[in-house]
């Protein structure tokens, strides 16, 4: 099956005035119909820079230095800005993480939905409206002819976050960017807006690229999985190959450090106390480390990883990591 | 044993301009004894940070008491309220907020010393030194200003600052909520440390299960400014009653296991306002397994003994849709 | 054909028989006619009255009125009306000596009034001028509280042109009278008034052609651009009944300016000629004296106060007032009007400067508005005030009140606030008052005249300067003795 | 609807509390009406004083005459002008149309044009033409009012007489009633233009902080995500936000405006309340006055609560209940 | 365990990374970066410096008569020509600035503190202390500022002292809404709420912890409060209600306003020296906007 999206050694700079400083070096992603890719990955190491790339929506004095981003064939980075104009929206779509600030306060929902879909399906406002409904409706909003008039405060955290899904749907879209859809949700709302994209996927074969700091989500969610750590992707492959049998010591340190919900009779099982700890935290921008990025912060790095930048080393078919001793130890200290 | 934190029937309403009130607490009732850890859970405005800071006295509750060891806090006022703040202190959520900019680390760490008179003023500094190190932090740093901190530094300088007058109780809303997991595991580690070493008295805040089971030796699961269900960590777990409590477990999600995918128990729709409350179970509205009953009657909170109380009608007749739980009911 | 006449003044109303000013006199000049009117040469003329007998003793006088003269609402204009016009005068006008000796009206007949008077009163005739006594209808004005009379916004009178309506602060339109009882008169079909408050505006405004006449002009440096503009005239004929002085006056009970010798120091210590050449830049005539210079009662025979700083200080020294140690005899306030910088605010800058010359040290006291400069003159809370008083024609009338020492009324502006009291002068103003003998009645003005300046109460420095600026081919401008403030019937544009 | 009922419950008190202070600030003044009005007689007796005195009853005690007055407003009559001698009421009123002319042109040019330079600026805020924006919708704001006024008067009624001089129409009359539409507009331009001035820079300021702050803001980027083009982008999804500080600021500002207006009616002899404002300060005449500062909060209120309804239909927050903001989260190892 | 054992790694003072600047470092540099506000720096650097330094460079009496009234600019004995009583208009401005300046300051102050201390009380305590103080806000609000500013000027006489009292009791009304909305908003951060549980009193909270925090932009308020209180002096100057005996620009405006057609430098020029001031200010106020606003560092 060919990838719908497929980002190769993307790299992003930055312009500081001063001198132009490496945000992303060398990602690298595919994404499949019908299936979720996670991308993972501590908070400043590039994860929305990847997606906003992909979008052609870099901020300000950011800009693509490198690699190639490609949507069904066609590439992305050669494209007009009228070109990618027509894309955004309607080809590729995505769904911001705060439900509350991404809608426009001052436009009714009605218009927010119609809006996408009057301009990229030359249809009249009539349509519209029904295709808005529809919408609404796909995204299990309770009373959605009563939404559609409604403007976002009217609305709660989860039903905005339907909105944004059904505005991010309504062109039935290849691919959509999900970038921490539900970190400002509640738990319970949380699981009710996953369910809702799986279902939602599942009549649409649209691929999803969910972007998000948490391990749990992935599980949760993703047929494949990208962890990315200062700018690089340092592993990616199948969800089960890495959460199973993680092979970075940055994921397997992930793994470590994330709390465990220990429920009915492991709850009072006192080995699983420890909790593992990453030291350090991920370095900002221009002061990434020249060989591996996560050598200082590595229990198991030495000299080597200090000096020479890690091979991509395939653990196993559509398995990589970047790192010199990918199978050591399990256990992180 | 008497408890050092007594909190009984606490209430605090917010007024709104519109003439309408917040009901952010309503009628909370719990105590902590020295040297435990007590957790409150709950889902966003359930009324968690406002419980805080009713111990705080940063808002004023308009009913209940809260004692803490022979003060009683809610009618304390003015000066001398100000002077038994030492034995309470806080840590915020954002650790970006919560810090003066201001104030140089060491200024911030210092500062309760010196607005309270605590201890000889020229111990002071070897006392912020000590705190520094304490919460691994070089007391080079001291004069550094806060921007010039990553995060969980801020977060590690936070806590400094609430130990420094030796408190005896540490009420932490949401500490780790605002870091990455890296960082979140470095300070839930360091809190668990300085509990284990001086004996602390922690109310700790988070919506996150997981958390709470890791540090806290009770937890209360609140919603919508009540206690549905509070009980020893390990018993609430092993063998939680209320279904609030089973969908918010239900919902914590695990990179371990993904055969829940899909097929797990989940409630619908939101917590309603707080501004106009349901009079009878506040939950009913969401609750799969609610009855007429549920809709206009209130639910005591029922003691299922060694302090595990749950607001329910049905509780301990249902059946867990958690495998978990089924497995140990 | 219109006549688009611009002023800075806004009348209040148009009722010149309860209310002063040049705004309302120019509005009701044109409006209401008078018993009679006055050449460029102070003779009367007949003009509602077609003649008018003095008795001989001075008591009465007559006036026979023309036949066939009506109001603009149609009613005859009849003996009763000028009775009732004299009476309201007599009551509400501001100008209270004016028609003070008249006892009564007499009405024989509706074409015949006879002014009866308790003492002779040779200013009665120039109070009769239509500026002084618009004669108002009674059918219109007789009922209520005539302060109040909305009749006062919107007047019915007899003159040459009726009212159309008033824009507050705008301007006010007037419309030929068609049934004018002097035939062929007036010329122009409509008059429109423009009130342009900031006298800039109004320069502009003449200068490209929007107004065509712009009456009782007084800025100098107006009167100088205008004087150099392509297709306007300027012109100082007229208003020599107007007689508007420009004064220094002097607390004369304040010491040390109760020192007659002060006062003439001070005279001696500034230079007029600077004033008027370079201050007012030789558009303002000297003024030397109470009464106006073109006034036919006038006196040239008086001290002229030539610039002599020398004389000012032996004066000074004489009167005890010696400089302390850095050179200063005296300090002493003064004020000015708030309004005409040029003969105000500018003299008194100007004498600021001139007087430490002889160690004089003033401060210059600014009155945000005319109240508080009247407030201030009017309770003696002051050492020296510039001043600008009118002579409005007659002594009596104008003059006088500045003099008489029964004139010294506390908190009232304008009468004898300098508190000046002087038994000749007083008895000179009594007499020359009921004087019917016009040679007689000069004669105690002059020695009146001389005794004023001499002590110095005033030091005169100007008589403000009216003058008159139209658009080449405006003919027949009015330029008698009251200048604008008198019908402007005859006014036309030359083919 | 309460809301409305409660603003203007609390308009009347605000209104009656402008009334009571002007009212005693006015008796502070030295110099009553009535030595004036002697003082332009020329002097008159005693007995009369008293007798104008009692006239307009300022011979009774300050409470009272403050009692009588308040009295009187509620019944809508606001006295009898001392020096213009007519009804305040009327006076006022013939006034009043010119200065609102006059104050809103001033105002739509001013928030448009601001507007318009500041969004501009926004988009752009380091380029070189944005400093020159920057600069040039300071340059009204800084020279004083009166002064900007002068200059284009001299500019473009005396140098290149395009613009009429004074008064806001031409008094020789028009033909037609367009005709008269017109001509006052040609009065209009020059005043409304200084007193836009001043103002513009207020709202290029004001629209380019707001706007930076919108276009900055995630819908926009959920707007660009739609694939808009960024005319719509601008005009469809940022302007309205960005315009609510505006809205609001023109309720505020419209005190100063009027006031402004004083200014501009005295160089353009405008005739409008203003000027009248001005002249009864100079006159004394207190009634007027004392109506005047009452339309002119008036008008201020009634321009509040107008931009409070606006504000409502550009804003729909206003009004709804509100939720509590979403919780923060991660802010990143970057500030 | 002991402390010590309890004491754990630890991370430097140097975390990892670059140091960030510290804030005043960044406003300066974003400040410098700023074309406009630079000129706007070097303009008001000017003005001070003819007001101040003038005097000792240009050493004329500005009351006495050095020449013929209105002689023009380029003049023999006067540079920029005379006013209407042959004065040195050179002079004159130099001397007149510094009362505009002085008035224009202290005007300024003046409004600045009744504003911040409106402000900062009704933003503080909220609720009914905010009510009462955000009603006699709004009531200052409602009455045109120069007409107010007009009649006490007329009450108490027009002296430099009560035009600018005047001013600053006119002009509070902004401050003290800026003062409240950054006092509100600053008063919900965490750090205030640490600081009152460190056992600060309201007084502390107020004046050493918020207050600080709230300078920036009260200052830059402040600042173009000075701008505005010139134009309002200028304002009342022209109304002929300004204080005669002390030379200022506004005044010199005023006196010589009615002669502008035909001696355009008499009040053309002090307009320019107006002018540029507030210009300058402004500029620099924006200036220092920009630089406090991060929304424009970043870009
Ligand atoms: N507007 C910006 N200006 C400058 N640097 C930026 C900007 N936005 C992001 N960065 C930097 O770019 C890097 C990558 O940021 P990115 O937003 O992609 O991280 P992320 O993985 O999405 O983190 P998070 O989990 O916090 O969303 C970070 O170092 C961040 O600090
Ligand atoms: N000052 C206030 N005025 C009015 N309402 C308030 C105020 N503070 C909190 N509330 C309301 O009280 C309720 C409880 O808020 P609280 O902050 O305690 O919730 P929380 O459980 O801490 O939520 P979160 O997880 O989002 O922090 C919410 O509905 C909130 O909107
Ligand atoms: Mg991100
Ligand atoms: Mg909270």
């Amino acid at each position: 099956m060919d990838p719908v999206l497929e980002v190769k050694d993307l790299k992003v700079g930055v312009d500081t005035g001063k001198s132009v400083q490496s945000v992303l070096d060398g990602v690298s992603l595919r994404l499949f119909p019908g299936k979720t890719l996670g991308v993972v990955g501590e908070s400043g190491c590039g994860k929305s820079m990847t997606a906003l790339a992909t979008m052609g929506l870099l901020p300000d004095r950011f800009a693509v230095t490198g690699g190639s981003i490609t949507l069904a064939g066609e590439d992305l980075l050669a494209a007009k800005p009228s070109r990618l104009r027509q894309l955004r929206g309607n080809a590729m779509s995505m769904i911001f993480q705060e439900p509350m600030t991404a809608l426009n306060p001052v436009l009714t929902v009605e218009r927010q939905i119609t809006e996408v879909i009057e301009l990229h399906q030359k249809k009249s406002s009539a349509e519209a409206r029904e295709i808005a409904l529809e919408m609404l409706r796909a995204v299990q909003i309770p009373g959605p002819e009563d939404r559609l008039a409604a403007y976002p405060h009217e609305l709660s955290g989860g039903m905005r976050q339907r909105v944004m899904i059904a505005i991010a749907l309504a062109c039935r879209p290849k691919v959509i960017i999900a970038d921490e859809p539900t970190t400002a949700l509640d738990v319970t709302v949380q699981a009710q807006i996953f369910r809702l994209l799986r279902d939602l996927q599942m009549q649409t074969d649209t691929a999803i690229m969910l972007i998000t700091h948490d391990l749990g989500a992935v599980a949760e969610m993703a047929d494949d999985v990208a962890v990315l750590y200062a700018g690089k992707c340092v592993e990616s492959g199948t969800v089960e190959a890495i959460l199973g049998a993680p092979a970075h010591p940055y994921t397997r340190g992930l793994m470590s450090c994330t709390p465990r919900l220990r429920l009915g009779a492991a709850a009072n099982d006192p080995q699983a106390e420890g909790l593992g700890e990453i030291p350090g935290m991920v370095p900002p921008l221009g002061r990434f480390p020249k060989a591996c990025r996560f050598a200082p912060r590595c229990a198991l790095a030495d000299d080597r990883c200090h000096t020479d930048t890690p091979p991509t080393y395939e653990t196993a078919p559509g398995h990589s990591a970047l790192c010199w001793k990918p199978t050591a130890e399990k256990a992180v200290a | 044993m008497k408890p050092l934190l007594d909190v009984r029937d606490l209430k605090v309403h917010f007024p709104l301009a519109s003439g309408q009130t917040v009901h952010a607490v309503d009628g909370v009732t719990f105590s902590v004894n020295e040297g435990d850890s007590f957790g409150i859970v709950g889902e966003s405005g359930s009324g968690k940070s406002t419980t805080a800071q009713a111990l705080m006295r940063l808002v004023d509750p308009v009913a209940g008491t809260m004692q803490l060891e022979k003060h009683d806090l809610s009618s304390l006022d003015g000066e001398p309220l100000r002077t038994i703040r030492h034995m309470m202190q806080m840590v915020f959520q954002d650790p970006y907020s919560s810090l003066n900019p201001r104030l140089r680390a060491g200024q911030a760490v210092r500062e309760p010393l010196d607005l309270m008179g605590l201890g000889p003023v020229r111990g002071r500094e070897n006392r912020v030194d000590e705190m520094f190190r304490q919460v691994g932090l070089h007391p080079d740093a001291k004069r550094l200003f806060p921007h010039q901190f990553s995060g969980g530094q801020r977060q590690r300088l936070c806590i400094a600052r609430a130990m420094v007058t030796e408190p005896r109780l540490i009420v932490c809303d949401e500490p780790v909520s605002a870091l990455d997991v890296a960082i979140q595991a470095q300070i839930l580690n360091l809190l668990k440390r300085l509990q284990k070493d001086k004996r602390l008295t922690y109310v700790f805040i988070s919506h996150d299960l997981a958390v709470v089971q890791h540090i806290c030796t009770h937890v209360a699961v609140m919603y919508l400014g009540e206690f549905v269900e509070q009980a020893p960590t390990g018993q609430l777990f092993a063998a939680a009653k209320h279904p609030y409590t089973w969908s918010l477990m239900a919902a914590a999600l695990s990179p371990d296991d993904r055969s829940r995918a899909g097929a797990r128990f989940t409630v619908t729709g939101e917590p309603p306002s707080p501004i106009n409350p349901p009079k009878a179970c506040r939950f009913a509205g969401r609750c799969p397994f609610a009855t007429d009953r549920c809709r206009t009657e209130k639910p005591a909170l029922r003691d299922f003994g060694n302090g595990h109380r749950v607001a329910c009608h049905y509780a301990g007749e249902l059946t867990p849709p958690l495998p978990e739980l089924a497995a140990t009911a | 054909e219109t006549l688009v006449v611009g002023t800075t003044q806004v009348p209040r109303h148009f009722n010149g028989a309860i209310q002063s000013g040049i705004a309302t006199f120019m509005a009701s000049s044109q409006i209401f006619a008078s018993p009679l009117r006055y050449d460029g040469n102070w003779n009367p003329q007949p003009y509602l009255a077609k003649s008018w007998d003095v008795s001989d003793d001075g008591l009465s006088v007559t006036l026979h009125l023309v036949e066939g003269a009506t109001f603009h609402d149609g009613e005859p204009i009849t003996s009763e009306d000028v009775k009732f016009s004299i009476m309201t005068i007599k009551a509400n006008h501001p100008f209270q000596t004016m028609l003070a000796p008249v006892v009564d009206v007499e009405t024989p007949d509706p074409l015949t009034a006879v002014i009866k008077l308790e003492k002779p009163h040779p200013a009665l005739l120039l109070a009769m001028s239509p500026a002084l006594m618009p004669i108002i209808p009674e059918h219109i004005y007789g009922e209520g509280d005539i302060q109040q009379n909305p009749a006062n916004l919107a007047p019915v009178g007899s003159g040459p042109f009726k009212f159309v309506e008033y824009k507050q602060g705008e301007y006010y339109k007037l419309a030929k009278n068609e049934d004018f009882f002097l035939d062929g008169l007036p010329k122009m079909d409509e008059v429109i008034v423009q009130i342009i408050g900031d006298s800039a505006n109004l320069v502009l405004a003449t200068e490209r052609g929007d107004i065509d006449m712009v009456p009782f002009m007084s800025g100098i440096r107006d009167v100088q651009r205008l004087e150099k503009a392509d297709n306007v005239e300027v012109s100082d004929a007229g208003y020599d009944a107007v007689g508007a002085l420009n004064w220094i006056a002097f607390n004369t009970k304040k010491a040390p300016f109760d020192n007659p010798a002060v006062r003439q120091a001070i005279g001696y210590a500034i230079n007029k000629d600077f004033i008027l050449q370079r201050l007012l830049g030789g558009v303002a005539k000297d003024s030397t004296g109470p009464i106006t210079g073109t006034s036919p009662l006038a006196t040239d025979d008086v001290e002229k106060y030539a610039f002599d700083l020398e004389k000012a200080t032996s004066l000074l020294d004489e009167a005890g007032l010696t400089p302390d140690g850095n050179g200063i005899r005296l300090s002493a306030t003064i004020d000015y009007i708030p309004g005409s910088p040029e003969i105000g605010r500018n003299v008194v800058e100007y004498m600021r400067t001139q007087l430490k010359q002889v160690g004089i040290e003033l401060e210059v006291r600014t009155a945000p508005d005319f109240p508080t400069w009247a407030q201030r003159i009017a309770n003696y809370d002051f050492d020296m005030t510039q001043d600008s008083v009118y002579n409005w024609g007659d002594p009596v009338i104008g003059v006088d009140r500045t003099y008489i020492s029964s004139n010294i009324r506390k908190g009232v502006i304008w009468s004898n606030t300098q508190q000046y009291s002087n038994a000749r002068v007083d008895e000179l103003l009594a007499a020359a008052a009921i004087e019917t003998d016009q040679t007689k009645r000069a004669e105690l003005y002059k020695e009146f005249q001389q005794i004023v300046v001499a002590d110095a109460p005033i030091l005169y420095i100007n008589e403000v300067p009216f003058y008159t600026a139209y658009k080449k081919g405006l003919t027949h401008l009015p330029d008698t003795i009251w200048g604008a403030v008198s019908p402007w019937d005859q006014v036309e544009w030359s083919e | 609807m309460p809301p409305l009922v409660k603003k203007l419950a609390s308009a009347i008190g605000l209104l009656l509390a402008v009334v009571v202070l002007n009212f005693l600030l006015i008796q502070l003044a030295p110099g009553d009406p009535v030595s004036v009005i002697v003082g332009e007689m020329g002097g008159a007796s005693e007995d009369l004083i008293a007798q104008m005195r009692a006239e307009y009853g300022l011979d009774k005690p300050v409470w009272l005459q403050l009692l009588i007055y308040v009295g009187k407003i509620c019944t809508g009559d606001f006295g009898f002008s001392y020096y213009f001698k007519q009804p305040v009421l009327n006076l006022i009123l013939q006034r009043l149309p010119a200065t609102i002319l006059l104050v809103v042109s001033a105002l739509v040019l001013a928030v448009v044009i601001g507007t318009l330079m500041g969004i501009f600026s926004a988009k752009k805020p380091k380029g070189i033409l944005s400093h020159f924006v920057t600069i040039f919708s300071l340059v009204g704001y800084a020279a004083p009012v009166f002064w900007t006024g002068l200059m284009l008067l001299i500019l473009f009624a005396s140098i290149i007489p395009m613009f009429p001089v004074s008064g806001m129409m031409n008094v020789r009359g028009n033909d037609t009633w367009y005709g008269a539409v017109l001509d006052v507009l040609h009065h209009l331009v020059l005043p409304a233009v200084t007193l836009a001035s001043i103002y513009i820079a207020t709202y290029s300021r004001l629209s380019r902080a707001s706007m930076l702050d919108v276009l900055g803001s995630d819908y926009i980027r959920t707007a660009r995500a739609k694939g808009l083009n960024e005319r719509r982008v601008v005009f469809g999804h940022a302007l309205r936000n960005g315009l609510i500080p505006v809205v609001t600021m023109i309720g505020l500002q419209f005190g100063q405006l009027f006031a402004g207006a004083v200014l501009v009616e005295t160089v353009f002899n405008w005739p409008g309340l203003g000027r009248l404002a001005f002249e009864s300060i100079l006159r004394r005449d207190y009634p007027t006055l004392l109506a005047i500062l009452f339309f002119s909060a008036i008008l201020v209120m009634v321009a509040n609560i107008l931009t409070d309804l606006a504000y409502g239909r550009i804003d729909p927050r206003i009004g709804g209940p509100r939720r509590k903001k979403a919780k923060p989260r991660a802010a990143g190892a970057t500030q | 365990m002991t402390d010590t054992t309890a004491t754990l790694p630890q991370s430097g003072p140097e975390p990892i990374g670059p140091k960030p600047a510290h804030p005043v470092t960044e406003f300066m540099r974003a400040f410098a970066r700023n074309q406009s506000a630079i000129i706007g720096l070097v303009l008001l650097a000017i003005m001070l410096g003819t007001t101040f330094i003038g005097p000792f460079l240009y050493p004329v009496d500005p009351y006495s008569m050095v020449d013929l009234p209105f002689a023009p600019p380029g003049g023999e004995y006067a540079p920029l020509g005379t006013d209407y009583l042959g004065r040195d208009m050179l002079a004159g401005i130099i001397e007149g600035g510094r009362a505009t300046l002085a008035v224009g300051a202290a005007a300024a102050v003046i409004s600045v503190v009744i504003g911040i201390l409106v402000g900062s009380f009704a933003g503080f305590f909220g609720g009914a202390v905010d009510a009462v103080l955000m009603k006699v806000t709004e009531f200052f609000q409602i009455l045109p500022t120069l007409l107010l500013a007009m009649v006490l000027v007329t009450i108490f006489g027009a002296s430099l002292v009560t035009i600018t009292f005047a001013i600053g009791a006119v002009s509070w009304p902004q401050v003290a809404r800026l003062a409240r909305a950054e006092f509100m908003r600053i008063r919900k951060l965490d750090y205030v709420a640490a600081a009152r549980t460190s056992g600060a009193r309201n007084a502390y909270l107020i004046f050493r912890v918020i207050l600080p925090a709230a300078l920036p932009p009260l200052i830059v308020a402040a600042g173009l409060a000075v701008g505005a209180a010139i134009l309002f002096e200028a304002g009342l100057s022209f109304l002929g209600l300004g204080d005669p005996n002390t030379m200022s620009w506004g005044l010199i405006i005023g006196q010589n306003r009615n002669y502008l057609l035909d001696a355009w430098w008499t009040v053309t020029l002090p307009g320019v020296a107006i002018f540029i001031t507030v210009l300058a200010i402004s500029l620099v106020g924006d200036g220092i906007n920009d630089a406090l606003n991060p929304k424009l560092r970043r870009r």
